[in-house]
């Protein structure tokens, strides 16, 4: 599938972007993207959430992600 | 504690007495040594009203009044507002109106309100608005604090005149 | 910190005299026991006059009022002859904070904290108050427009004590009124404040006095102001020489509740709506 | 996430969606309650902190020797006393920094030394006592001065990230952030009228009325415990026990009462210097912040400079929209303007978009999340543009808005496609609300703004006992800040079929229930509920195994409805119904403690929307803009318990209006803030403001059992614009500095009347 970047976030190829990777879970995102990227540690540690078909994932790695859903990588965010 | 005063007074109607420094606020008296924390700290300069007592019937910030000078007075603090085991009706309406959300400013609110309406028992929302302002509440927006005191003042118009 | 509650005016002032080290009074403590949190005093006498007979009490005569160094705000506020005759003074020292302040504070404590902001002193100063002054010796008089020197500074010499504040009874066809501006409805130090007392005769003003709170060092009488009116029924053409005669006497600072330019420019507008108050009290229409 | 989507549909609430009195209403209205500076611990002294008085300065040295001789002192700490974190995790030692200064101090009142004495007195003449030197260094306050290449840099440490090629020398640029779609070069183009506009907010205080307040104790053997005002004491324990070097199980946490928030109680403060003064006296330490010590040294929220540039058709649709934002974050990098740029444009659907953002950090206190953070500064710049916009094509404000308005399938600015969402929904509510049709009189005027905030989820656990009695206590651990134990009773009830009186909500400490997250971005009725749905559920299934035993049926063949069991099959027909109450009786010989347990991620939260109306009256003469009708239009999902609902919409409008009118961080020449009280920082009183209109509009939020959204932060998103809008309609003046304090009006209006 398909996982888009927020444009705060760069990889390797500048700011934003997408990537193709083989997941079923949330987990299965960050172990390829770790594995592949050695800066994708870092983001993680600044705060990573995945929206999945608009809907906001920031803690649960085991959601599922349906396989024509749409995947974003955005930044976590606190609240008040 | 250096230059501490002993101070005999009355609280809610009972004989108190306490010591305290000379330069203690009557609001620190109150929390610290009489073991009334409804007297809340929200300032200490009187900006908030969260510490509203009336002292002889007058309604005042206990954190602008010296603990020495309680001496002989009566002071009347939100723990005296109910009676007999039975809220107050401001405390009631308080609670029926959600007029509280954190709470810390609602025993300021109830001094305040209910010294209003017993010089004021038929305000109308501006002469509310304007008594309470010395009490700043930062989670309600005051709305549903000035219904609950109209919803009580009716209430309490109704009971005087069921007395009488 | 000693605390002391003296029984008469004068011994409070022999105590004040008599003290070597940082003495204060104490009516109100609305402007003391804040300095006492903030730790910009350290006390070593305070002298609480509130236990001292009558000092409590507004006393009516022929010559007018005596209002006694501890009555509060709210005692003014409740005075019926008092409001009558000096409703200008009245809504002045009711201004002063909240209810909760207005049942401690007092009008010469207003005046003692000497701040360049202090809401009743303009509006004392338009009717004319005068200060009682009780010394260790001497007792003396004083207008109240003589008391304040600079920001926290007064004509008390070391153990005088102010004992009441006395106004005249009001002439006929008088009328006066206070203005301030502050950003809230409530709780605010006044940006500007002006006080307008006004005697009317056959519908002209004939006499006036105009006084500015927060736009100086202490707070102005305007003689100009004053001038400006007199002898006019408050046409436009008066109202605008006020305001400019205003806006001229200002020399205020910008801080953290106004600039300098608003200040000068509201003290005008504020000197006509307060004119057309006093104006109307006086009996006068508009 | 296993919850049960036909709930979602539920639409016959037996409890949920009425009113009903909060569990903790008698002690807060009696007094009883216990705050943060409520808890008492024999032997305890009181803790004072030393702060800087200068905006920006070396500690060249701390000398205590003579506070120490002090009779009655019993500690005092410098960062000396404290783990140095140097090099370790950035976050964590950036925390401990703004807790206690470490070489500088980096802005007026941060910490240098702090002390546990026997009273107060003794307390505060130690602090005198403590001599430090200090050589002032150069400062900066103001978000655009510190980012000039001029501007003292304030740590050699920040080179900006999100710039290519990376930057070689240090600023006091943190980051900057760039996010949206399209060409917006082309979607300018496109446009027939293109308006730009610079704005500035300024800096503005949460305003909790209670100061941050804790009561420490560490004993020796490393245990510890911390009563403690909070929005999340679980975290607090977590972040404390690192900061110290503290096993977390070892830490017990109790969160009291606490009064008020908004973000402002997320972030330690006091308690890790509470809890080292204790470790070092040996006794416990309770510590209460002054007023002036919470306005100088904690959580406000960001100042902004916003330029925002938009381009529209005749016809209204809004073809382009950029924003540059830059937002300081106090002494410490925060990625504050990051959530501006994902805020700014999200009520709309704009085919080309692009904000730009520039962390900034500044001499000023370590900013904190305040209600919906950087939310509300890009709303003001986004929704007074759009009147702008509308206004210069001659359409209705509110139209424009409707035209452009995001939908379900809209792409949001950051990033994804928008699910089911109520903005729409509130739009139309406002056109076809009275308050729109009103008259107004001479200078008064009308305005319109929307707002959005994401709402978040998280980690959540909840316990549901059920009593001997039947009576059932609910265990939560997410900090009640507004009534939340009200609405998560209602919930237990509505599951299990009982009264609301026979439950009882408390919240737990840290030993006595699983992590839970804060109470923040709107999370707590959200998480919470969801969490105490699915133990009430659990408990349900205890309940009918235990009804199967007393009947000795099987399991399989109990239902239950209406809080009681109910036996089905041909062969059970006939059994009378158990009722909650019977079943828990006999619990002792059917099995044991009847309880439900729920541990949850709580994800998806639902993005919460907002339009309000406000109408202003300006006296042109002062300058002077009072607020005479305000009405706010959210969409809640599902209001669990209503009337605390509109309680968050009334206060949140609330501090809307304050930031628009007269709240602000005033700093003078010296880099000192100069109005660190209630007195000279404006918050509304009562006086200022007419009742607040709500209307609760019930967009289901699809991943919620109950369709519940977030609710707390939304309301304070869209006043400022609102009541900018409505000063411009009043006056014809166009308000780019917020707060709209009188001189500022006045002056623009001056301005007006000299340019015509």
């Amino acid at each position: 599938m398909r996982v888009s970047l927020s444009s705060t976030f760069e990889l390797d190829n500048g700011p934003g972007g997408s990537v193709s990777v083989h997941a079923e879970t949330i987990a299965d995102i960050m172990v390829s993207l770790t594995e592949r990227y050695p800066n994708f540690e870092q983001l993680l540690d600044r705060g990573v959430a995945v929206s999945i078909n608009g809907q906001i994932y920031r803690d649960d790695w085991t959601q599922p992600i349906p396989a024509d859903a749409e995947v974003f990588l955005i930044p976590r965010i606190e609240g008040g | 504690m250096s230059n501490a005063t002993l101070v005999s007074t009355t609280v809610n109607g009972d004989p108190v007495q306490f010591a305290c420094p000379t330069d203690e606020s009557l609001m620190t008296a109150l929390r610290n040594r009489v073991g009334l924390t409804g007297v809340k700290e929200g300032c200490g300069t009187g900006d908030c009203g969260a510490c509203s007592v009336t002292l002889d019937g007058s309604l005042v910030c206990a954190c602008l009044v010296l603990g020495v000078e309680a001496e002989g007075r009566e002071v009347t603090t939100v723990e005296g507002l109910s009676q007999d085991g039975e809220l107050h009706v401001l405390q009631q309406k308080f609670i029926d109106h959600a007029a509280l959300q954190c709470g810390i400013c609602t025993p300021g609110f109830l001094v305040a309100a209910k010294t209003l309406l017993d010089r004021n028992p038929n305000p109308d929302e501006t002469e509310i608005r304007y008594a309470l302002a010395g009490n700043l509440c930062r989670c309600t927006g005051y709305d549903k604090i000035v219904r609950a005191v109209q919803d009580a003042a009716k209430d309490m118009r109704k009971a005087n005149k069921k007395r009488r | 910190m000693r605390y002391a509650t003296p029984a008469s005016a004068k011994e409070a002032a022999g105590m004040l005299s008599k003290e070597k080290g940082a003495a204060f009074l104490l009516a109100g403590g609305t402007d003391l026991l804040v300095k006492l949190k903030m730790g910009m005093v350290e006390p070593d006498l305070v002298v609480d006059i509130k236990r001292i007979p009558k000092i409590d009490q507004i006393q009516t005569s022929a010559k007018g009022f005596v209002i006694g160094a501890a009555v509060s705000g709210s005692m003014i506020g409740q005075h019926k002859g008092l409001r009558a005759a000096w409703p200008g003074v009245v809504e002045a020292a009711n201004l002063i904070g909240s209810d909760q302040i207005q049942g401690r504070a007092t009008l010469v404590g207003n005046l003692c904290n000497a701040s360049p902001a202090a809401d009743s002193v303009p509006a004392m100063i338009a009717a004319g108050a005068k200060a009682v002054i009780v010394g260790p010796q001497k007792k003396r008089t004083v207008p109240v427009e003589k008391v304040v020197q600079g920001p926290g500074k007064t004509c008390l010499g070391k153990g005088e004590v102010i004992e009441a504040i006395t106004l005249p009874k009001p002439e006929a066809r008088t009328g006066d009124a206070y203005l301030r501006f502050i950003p809230r409805t409530e709780m605010d130090i006044a940006v500007v404040g002006v006080a307008i007392s006004l005697k009317l005769e056959r519908g002209i003003v004939k006499k006036a006095k105009v006084a500015l709170g927060a736009v100086a060092p202490t707070a102005v009488v305007v003689p100009g102001a004053a001038r400006a009116l007199v002898g006019s029924k408050l046409d436009e053409a008066a109202l605008e020489k006020l305001a400019a005669a205003c806006s001229a006497a200002c020399n205020p600072i910008d801080d953290k509740r106004g600039t300098v330019e608003y200040r000068i420019r509201v003290a005008g507008v504020l000197a006509k709506r307060a004119a057309k108050i006093a104006f109307q009290r006086a009996g006068g229409a508009l | 996430m296993g919850h049960d989507q036909k709930y979602i549909d539920k639409k016959n609430y037996e409890v949920v969606g009425t009113r009903f009195n909060r569990p903790d209403g008698i002690d807060k209205v009696t007094g009883k309650a216990r705050y943060g500076a409520d808890a008492s611990a024999p032997g305890q002294l009181v803790g004072r902190v030393l702060r800087s008085p200068h905006a920006h300065a070396s500690i060249v040295k701390i000398n205590v020797s003579k506070a120490e001789k002090l009779p009655g002192v019993k500690a005092i700490i410098t960062s000396a006393d404290l783990p140095d974190l140097t090099g370790q995790d950035q976050g964590l030692a950036d925390i401990l920094e703004n807790c206690m200064a470490r070489g500088r101090a980096l802005y007026d009142g941060h910490a240098v030394a702090a002390v546990a004495a026997v009273d107060e007195q003794t307390a505060a003449k130690a602090l005198k006592l403590i001599d430090v030197k200090y050589k002032k260094l150069p400062h900066v306050t103001d978000v655009d001065a510190a980012m000039c290449e001029s501007a003292p840099v304030i740590h050699d440490r920040i080179i900006t990230r999100g710039i290519e090629p990376k930057p070689t020398k240090p600023s006091n640029i943190a980051a900057r952030t760039q996010m949206g779609h399209g060409d917006v070069e082309a979607g300018f183009a496109e446009a027939d009228v293109v308006i730009e506009k610079s704005y500035k907010t300024e800096q503005t205080h949460q305003g909790y009325i209670e100061p941050h307040a804790c009561l420490a104790s560490v004993n020796p053997d490393g245990t510890a415990e911390l009563w403690v005002t909070t929005q999340g004491h679980f975290v607090f324990r977590n972040v404390c026990a690192s900061l110290l070097g503290l096993d977390i199980a070892k830490l017990k946490v109790t969160s009291s009462e606490i009064g008020g928030g908004f973000g402002g109680k997320t972030h330690v403060w006091v308690e890790p210097v509470a809890l080292a003064l204790s470790r070092k006296a040996n006794r416990p330490v309770k510590l209460v912040m002054g007023r002036d010590e919470v306005f100088r040294a904690t959580g406000p929220t960001s100042s902004t400079s916003i330029d925002v540039k938009m381009g529209a058709k005749k016809d209204g649709t809004i073809t382009a929209a950029v924003a540059e934002m830059r937002y300081q974050g106090g002494a410490f990098p925060g990625n504050w303007a990051m959530l501006g740029c994902m805020t700014a444009f999200a009520c709309y659907d704009i085919k080309n978009n692009e904000s730009i953002g520039w962390d900034v950090v500044v001499n000023r206190p370590k900013v904190a999340a305040y209600r919906a953070p950087s939310a509300p500064m890009a709303a003001f710049a986004v929704e007074s543009t759009i009147d702008e916009l509308a206004k210069e094509i001659g359409m209705a404000p509110i139209d424009m808005r409707l035209k452009n308005v995001a939908r379900e399938g809209t792409l949001a600015p950051y990033g994804p496609t928008y699910g089911p969402i109520g903005i729409e929904h509130t739009l139309k509510a406002v056109k076809d609300h009275p308050h729109m049709r009103a008259k107004l009189k001479k200078n008064q005027g009308r305005g319109v703004a929307c707002g959005f905030w994401f709402n978040i989820g998280g980690q959540t656990c909840t316990d549901l006992n059920i009593g001997v009695d039947g009576t059932v206590n609910l265990t939560l651990g997410t900090v009640d800040v507004g009534g939340s134990r009200s609405s998560m009773a209602m919930i237990a009830a509505e599951e299990l079929g009982i009264p609301y009186e026979q439950v009882r909500a408390n919240i737990a400490d840290t030993t006595s229930l699983g992590h839970n997250d804060m109470t923040e971005g709107s999370r707590g009725t959200f998480s919470s509920g969801m969490a105490t749905v699915f133990a009430a559920r659990d408990a349900i299934g205890v309940l009918k195994q235990r009804a199967a035993k007393m009947w000795g049926i099987t399991e399989e063949d109990v239902i239950w409805e209406n809080g009681q069991a109910i036996a089905t099959g041909d062969s059970h027909g006939n059994l009378p119904p158990l009722s909650l109450k019977e079943i828990a009786a006999k619990a002792g010989r059917t099995g044991g403690p009847i309880a439900g347990h729920n541990e949850v991620v709580a994800d998806g939260a639902g993005m919460g929307f907002a339009s309000h109306i406000c109408d202003v009256e300006v006296d042109p003469e002062t300058g002077r803009s009072t607020i005479i009708r305000y009405t706010v239009v959210q969409d809640a999902g599902k209001a669990i318990n209503p009337d605390y609902v509109e309680g968050q919409f009334q206060g949140g409008a609330t501090q809307g209006i304050g930031w628009a009118l007269n709240e602000e961080y005033i700093y003078g020449d010296d880099g000192c803030l100069q109005n660190p009280g209630f007195l000279d920082y404006r918050i509304p009183v009562c006086s200022d403001l007419p009742f607040i209109d709500t209307q609760i509009l019930e967009v289901p939020n699809p991943l919620h059992p109950y369709g519940i959204r977030g609710v707390g932060e939304t309301s304070i998103v869209p006043p400022l614009a609102a009541v900018g809008n409505a000063i411009a309609n009043a006056t014809g003046v166009r308000m780019s500095h917020a707060p709209m304090s009188p001189p500022r009006v006045l002056a623009a209006i001056d301005t007006l009347e000299h340019a015509s």
